[in-house]
């Protein structure tokens, strides 16, 4: 059971790391990495998540089936993300503006 | 009739009067609050997955749109986004500490905790009104009377000199643009506006249990409503978090 | 095939037809195999161990390893057989040949139109000789539709702002079915057709009758004045766009650095907005002719620009992959 | 001594009768006979929509109502049969009575969220039949856009949004399953003590929770398009109709999965209870059911194989399609094992067990040709798919139910229902059922596509043989009604165990308890030990 209180000071610390992070991910978006701009705020906004999970909703504290259970909506997500691009990026098409609309095409006379 | 099963026969005594809280189908407060934990993390599980349809919509018209995206990108105010994001880690902070006052038995620290979480709340909702006022002024909203260039033009005619170094040469033309970015519009509303509703809930959540608070109905022994809205508060927070770089900062640094 | 005059097998009347069919029958041998090892010893056993006495018990058997293995590895083995045939008959089907007759369909509501290279335009229609590999690029111009012809075994999504390719080769002279197999409305079962597959005799013939408004890349030229597209492109190359002799196939620098192959999604990119790959050298002058312009126009055009390009195979080399962002 | 057995004075049903004491019940029992008639309900509503269907499609040309009128007929049969049938029916009906007591537990783990997810359900049906009553939708009940967000001009809305509500009522069922199977269980009934029925329902409750968000949000997506002008799909602003479909596959093949899932949790238990023996390979036929949910997930491209998914995407999810076939064979061939050896019976449930078997060996054997690339491009959204996924849902799903609903009728209501017309409606669905489909594989084969409500004059013969066979799998259908109502009243006492069963449920009273054991239960031995049961019910025909 998550009997377990953390002191307050821990909550602090969390915080104040979760505010320096939130500084450091609006100074990488300003840096240009190239491709790895992406990257980099996902790991950024990723561990700060884990912050959240790990200390304010006492995961780490709870039973394993609640470790378990976050772990396979996060693989769930993971295929659904993954599969998809799958498609879209073996797909060798390049978005189209679409056919126009022939009402107002211009007849050859 | 004795197959399977032998009947049980009174293992331990019922030496403790069960919680007034507890439930008759439960054997213990201990299982109860277990059963409850995991109950809502597969809401959550739920609720990840839903923002997560969302999110795999986002990617794939990220790769394909990049450049609109990151023109539309730079219309949102990154001052009201970071504000927003500090001040959501905020009631994250003061809900965490509002449980922990209800572990500790501490009624009146858990109502005051719970009340500046509402207020941070309402302060975030209000930050997105004032952002969302922002897009309806400027066109911004995809359907109709969508129109990207009317900021340009707007900004023109008043005479606004663009900051030195901000005007630079969108990589789109202007029909491109206006075609192309109501894509990330339509998920720039479709987002946030989903998460605001959910802070909404969140809300509302935060006022009914600061109401059984307010009636003493926690004690160290069974304050799982408390924790567990917490935990729903959390999780909006977290959405946030991944929303925040995703949305406001495609790709600044052109 | 039919029995008492019921057609019960669609007639193989394109190349891979057959192959198909094949396929199918393998797949059906090996479904009925299984279908009677679970049918046969169920009933079996229902008769054999059928109860005699209401105290009557079953044997005490917990399960057989081997057995369970056996059932699971030899079905994994098959299927992987089905698998493999299955890819290699799709990738034929979706690979077109180079030499193939192309057409053009495109899906509106509730009607296909055809569109030869020759300028035949036919709705619902279809005309194509026997004995050469035709390769149709299927569009949309609203909802999804799907161009399917049964007796060719073949069938592709019309999706709006995308091209599709789909392709056979027929063999058997006659008229045949074409559906839309894509729920698209109302009358979405009132969007088929007849193919007709003629001799490549008869096919002539019927191209001379048809053509009045001469061939699609005629009409493209005539569109290419009315547009006043000559104005700019001129042949010299010395006019304010590029000329567009000999372009098709080749791979020319952009205004921002970067080079692009010209292809059929080129050139119909550069016409309906034509800022986004600007040749180097040259200005954004172009305006654009989103909205301006029909799909049948459109790809008229496209096919005049070809025919200017003698030198480049009829179809261009598929487009690499555009970069990534 | 079987006539000294008479209907226990304490049980579910007797305590409190008033309205109020059913609306606001608590009991895992009441909520799944309440859902029992919502279900049966909505059942025949999605049927007359069927009838409706195959009569027009008795003459090629339509004449039997419009065009626009069919497209609804079929919209709504599909919306209605899929969202408000096959997804809650064995859950919440079978599910919701059978897993506490299965388990040893005294009701679910979360009993007021168990009414809500009933409540959301009325909800969501109310709204979807208000918009069919309105006019209906006319999208196919798979809302592919850009069709539905700007093409269609019926009800799409209000119907998505019925689907969207009644897809939360699945997510708390699913929810409660799961805490429910992992935290409740008796002292002693360890996983592998577990029946298969909760096994299956386990597996069902993973994919309920994990899919329908997907689903829902997708709905979300339309919504906002349609009514707000956004432009998520619209091809005309850039957006992607094939995204859509990929969205709306994730959750929709593992839902095919959420239908046949427990009908096989219920043939495990109907196979080895009528033939007195332990089901083959317990552990193998559990694992398979963990394997199809987990599998189910990974495969949903098949749907798409000729709506321009890139060729690559398509030998991926054909290669993984049949990695879900595999489970699918291994449960049928330990059916198959299970009654070697036994002491098998035909009462009424085990004709459904039988018919579960053929026709779900069809359904899944058809399922290859559609995983393979090659044949389902010919294939693809001709009758050949819709005979495939009928003979899964009907000869499966709802053969599955019927046998679950024939099994544990005397421990739900105390009375047996008439063993000889049980054993007539029990055939006349099956025969009904082969003449109704078999024909449409033919006529799937010859390429007469799906949602025609006018076809080629040559297929005219096999679609008069379907509709025949219709009206007899209607007639069948109907005869349930007649004598499980006529059982309430006149049915023999069952006492609680008719059939010499092995599982817990079998140890109540039946009816049960509100409270389901007197004292906790204590579990000793396998789940499917014959050798202690002493056989109670003397063998007579009524």
């Amino acid at each position: 059971m998550s009997e377990h209180v953390s002191p307050v000071s821990l909550y602090v610390t969390i915080f104040l790391s979760l505010m320096v992070l939130t500084g450091v991910t609006v100074y990488s978006a300003f840096v240009d990495m190239g491709y790895l701009n992406f990257p980099v705020a996902m790991l950024i906004a990723g561990f700060k998540a884990s912050l959240v999970v790990w200390y304010f909703m006492h995961v780490k504290w709870q039973s394993h089936l609640t470790k378990l259970t976050l772990a396979t909506g996060l693989f769930f997500l993971a295929i659904l993300l993954a599969m998809t691009l799958i498609d879209y990026t073996s797909k060798n098409f390049t978005p189209q503006p679409p056919p126009t609309d022939p009402a107002m095409a211009v007849q050859p006379h | 009739m004795s197959n399977a099963v032998a009947h049980a026969d009174h293992g331990h005594a019922r030496a403790d009067a069960p919680h007034p809280a507890q439930q008759h189908h439960f054997d213990n407060l201990a299982q109860q609050k277990e059963a409850a934990v995991i109950g809502m993390w597969l809401f959550l599980l739920t609720e990840i997955l839903f923002f997560g349809g969302l999110f795999v919509a986002y990617m794939i018209y990220r790769v394909w749109y990049f450049d609109a995206f990151a023109e539309a990108s730079r219309r949102l105010s990154l001052f009201w986004g970071g504000l927003n994001t500090a001040v959501l880690i905020g009631s994250s902070l003061t809900m965490a500490l509002a449980v922990r006052a209800a572990q500790t038995n501490n009624r009146k620290w858990t109502i005051n905790w719970l009340l500046i979480t509402t207020i941070l709340g309402c302060v975030f909702l209000g930050v997105k009104v004032i952002e969302y006022e922002d897009k309806f002024a400027n066109h911004e909203v995809p359907g109709y009377n969508y129109d990207f260039s009317y900021h340009e033009r707007h900004l023109a005619v008043e005479g606004h000199a663009p900051a030195a170094g901000e005007h630079r040469e969108p990589s789109l033309s202007p029909e491109q643009l206006q075609q192309t970015t109501q894509i990330y519009f339509s998920l720039y509303f479709t987002m946030t506006g989903l998460h605001a509703l959910h802070m909404i809930i969140g809300v509302g959540l935060m006022l009914v249990i600061t109401w059984m608070a307010w009636k003493g109905k926690f004690d160290a022994q069974y304050y799982t409503p408390v924790e567990m809205s917490g935990l729903y508060w959390h999780f909006v927070d977290i959405v946030w978090i991944f929303l925040f770089p995703l949305l406001y900062l495609v790709n600044r640094h052109i | 095939m039919s029995i008492f005059g019921i057609p019960i097998f669609p007639d193989q009347a394109s190349t891979f037809a057959r192959d198909v069919d094949a396929l199918y029958f393998f797949i059906l041998a090996v479904c009925a195999f299984f279908a009677l090892a679970v049918a046969v010893p169920v009933i079996y056993f229902g008769i054999r161990y059928h109860k005699t006495h209401d105290r009557q018990i079953g044997a005490r058997i917990e399960g057989n390893l081997p057995l369970e293995l056996l059932w699971s590895v030899i079905p994994t083995i098959i299927a992987m057989v089905m698998f493999g045939w299955g890819v290699s008959v799709f990738y034929h089907l979706r690979r077109p040949p180079a030499e193939a007759l192309h057409l053009y369909a495109v899906g509106k509501q509730w009607m296909w139109k055809f569109q030869h290279m020759e300028g035949q335009r036919e709705i619902n229609e279809l005309h194509i000789p026997s004995g050469r590999p035709i390769k149709i690029t299927v569009t949309s111009e609203d909802v999804l539709h799907s161009l399917y012809f049964p007796a060719f075994r073949t069938k592709y999504d019309a999706i709006p702002g995308r091209y599709t390719e789909l392709w056979f080769e027929a063999q058997k002279p006659g008229s045949y079915h074409i559906f839309c197999t894509e729920y698209c409305g109302t009358n979405h079962s009132g969007m088929i057709g007849t193919v007709t597959v003629l001799e490549p005799a008869a096919y002539q013939e019927w191209l001379q009758g048809g053509g009045l408004e001469g061939t699609l890349a005629q009409r493209g030229a005539r569109l290419f004045n009315d547009l006043a597209c000559s104005s700019c492109h001129v042949d010299s190359g010395r006019g304010r766009g590029p000329s567009l002799k000999d372009i098709v196939g080749t791979t020319v620098e952009l205004r921002d650095g970067s080079s692009a192959t010209i292809d059929d999604a080129y050139l119909r990119e550069s016409i309906l907005n034509s800022q986004a790959k600007v040749v180097k050298g040259f200005e954004p002058l172009m305006p654009t002719f989103q909205g301006l312009i029909s799909e049948e126009n459109l790809v008229a055009l496209i096919e005049y620009v070809k025919s200017m390009s003698p030198k480049a195979t009829t179809t261009a080399p598929a487009a690499p992959p555009a970069g990534k962002k | 001594m079987l006539d000294t057995l008479k209907i226990p004075e304490q049980h579910y049903l007797h305590d409190g009768h008033s309205l109020r004491s059913w609306l606001l019940t608590k009991d895992h029992k009441r909520i799944a006979i309440m859902y029992l008639m919502s279900i049966s309900v909505m059942f025949f509503i999605g049927g007359l929509f069927a009838v409706g269907i195959r009569f027009e499609l008795a003459t090629p040309q339509g004449d039997f109502v419009t065009a626009d009128t069919y497209n609804k007929f079929f919209t709504m049969h599909g919306v209605i049969m899929v969202f408000f049938f096959l997804i809650p029916s064995i859950p919440a009906v079978l599910g919701n009575f059978l897993i506490p007591p299965m388990i040893g537990a005294k009701d679910l783990a979360f009993p007021r969220l168990n009414l809500l997810s009933l409540y959301i359900y009325w909800f969501g049906s109310i709204f979807t039949i208000a918009a069919m009553v309105r006019g209906g939708v006319d999208t196919g009940w798979t809302f592919y856009t850009p069709y539905s967000a700007s093409a269609s001009n019926t009800h799409v809305v209000p119907t998505a949004l019925g689907i969207f509500i009644a897809g939360f009522s699945s997510i708390l069922t699913g929810l409660n399953f799961i805490v429910t199977i992992h935290r409740m269980r008796a002292p002693g009934m360890t996983w592998f003590r577990l029946p298969l029925f909760v096994w299956a329902h386990y597996a069902t409750s993973l994919i309920q929770v994990l899919g329908t968000p997907v689903v829902a949000i997708t709905i979300v997506m339309l919504f906002v398009e349609r009514a707000f002008g956004f432009a998520i799909f619209d091809p005309q602003r850039g957006g992607d109709p094939v995204l859509f479909q990929h969205l709306f596959w994730f959750y929709s093949h593992p839902a095919v999965y959420i239908m046949i899932l427990p009908a096989m949790g219920v043939m495990s238990e109907l196979v080895s209870t009528f033939s007195r023996k332990r089901i083959f390979g317990y552990s193998f036929v559990a694992f398979s059911s963990l394997a199809i949910a987990v599998f189910g997930f990974i495969v949903w491209a098949h749907h798409m194989f000729v709506s321009g998914i890139s060729t690559y995407a398509a030998m991926v999810f054909s290669f993984l399609s049949f990695s879900v076939a595999i489970p699918s064979a291994v449960k049928t061939f330990n059916w198959s094992a299970t009654l070697y050896k036994g002491a098998v019976s035909f009462e009424t449930p085990m004709l459904y067990a039988y018919g579960f078997l053929g026709l779900f060996a069809i359904g899944g054997l058809t399922g290859l040709f559609l995983a393979t690339l090659g044949v389902d491009v010919h294939m693809h959204d001709t009758y050949f798919v819709v005979a495939h996924f009928h003979y899964i849902m009907v000869g499966g799903a709802i053969m599955g139910y019927l046998g679950g609903l024939h099994y544990w009728w005397p421990k739900m209501t105390g009375r047996m229902y008439s063993e000889f017309f049980s054993r007539v409606s029990a055939i006349t669905v099956f025969v009904g059922f082969n003449v109704t489909f078999f024909p449409q594989f033919v006529v799937g084969y010859l390429g007469m596509p799906r949602r025609y409500h006018a076809y080629p004059d040559e297929m005219q013969v096999l679609n008069v043989m379907s509709s025949a066979g219709a009206t007899v799998l209607g007639l069948g259908y109907v005869l349930p009604v007649i004598y499980f109502l006529y059982s309430l009243k006149h049915g023999r006492v069952a006492g609680p165990n008719p059939w010499g069963a092995s599982g817990l449920e079998w140890q109540m009273q039946s009816p049960p308890l509100t409270e389901n054991f007197t004292e906790a239960p204590q579990v000793i031995h396998e789940p499917y030990e014959y050798e202690h049961i002493v056989v109670a019910k003397e063998k007579h025909l009524v």
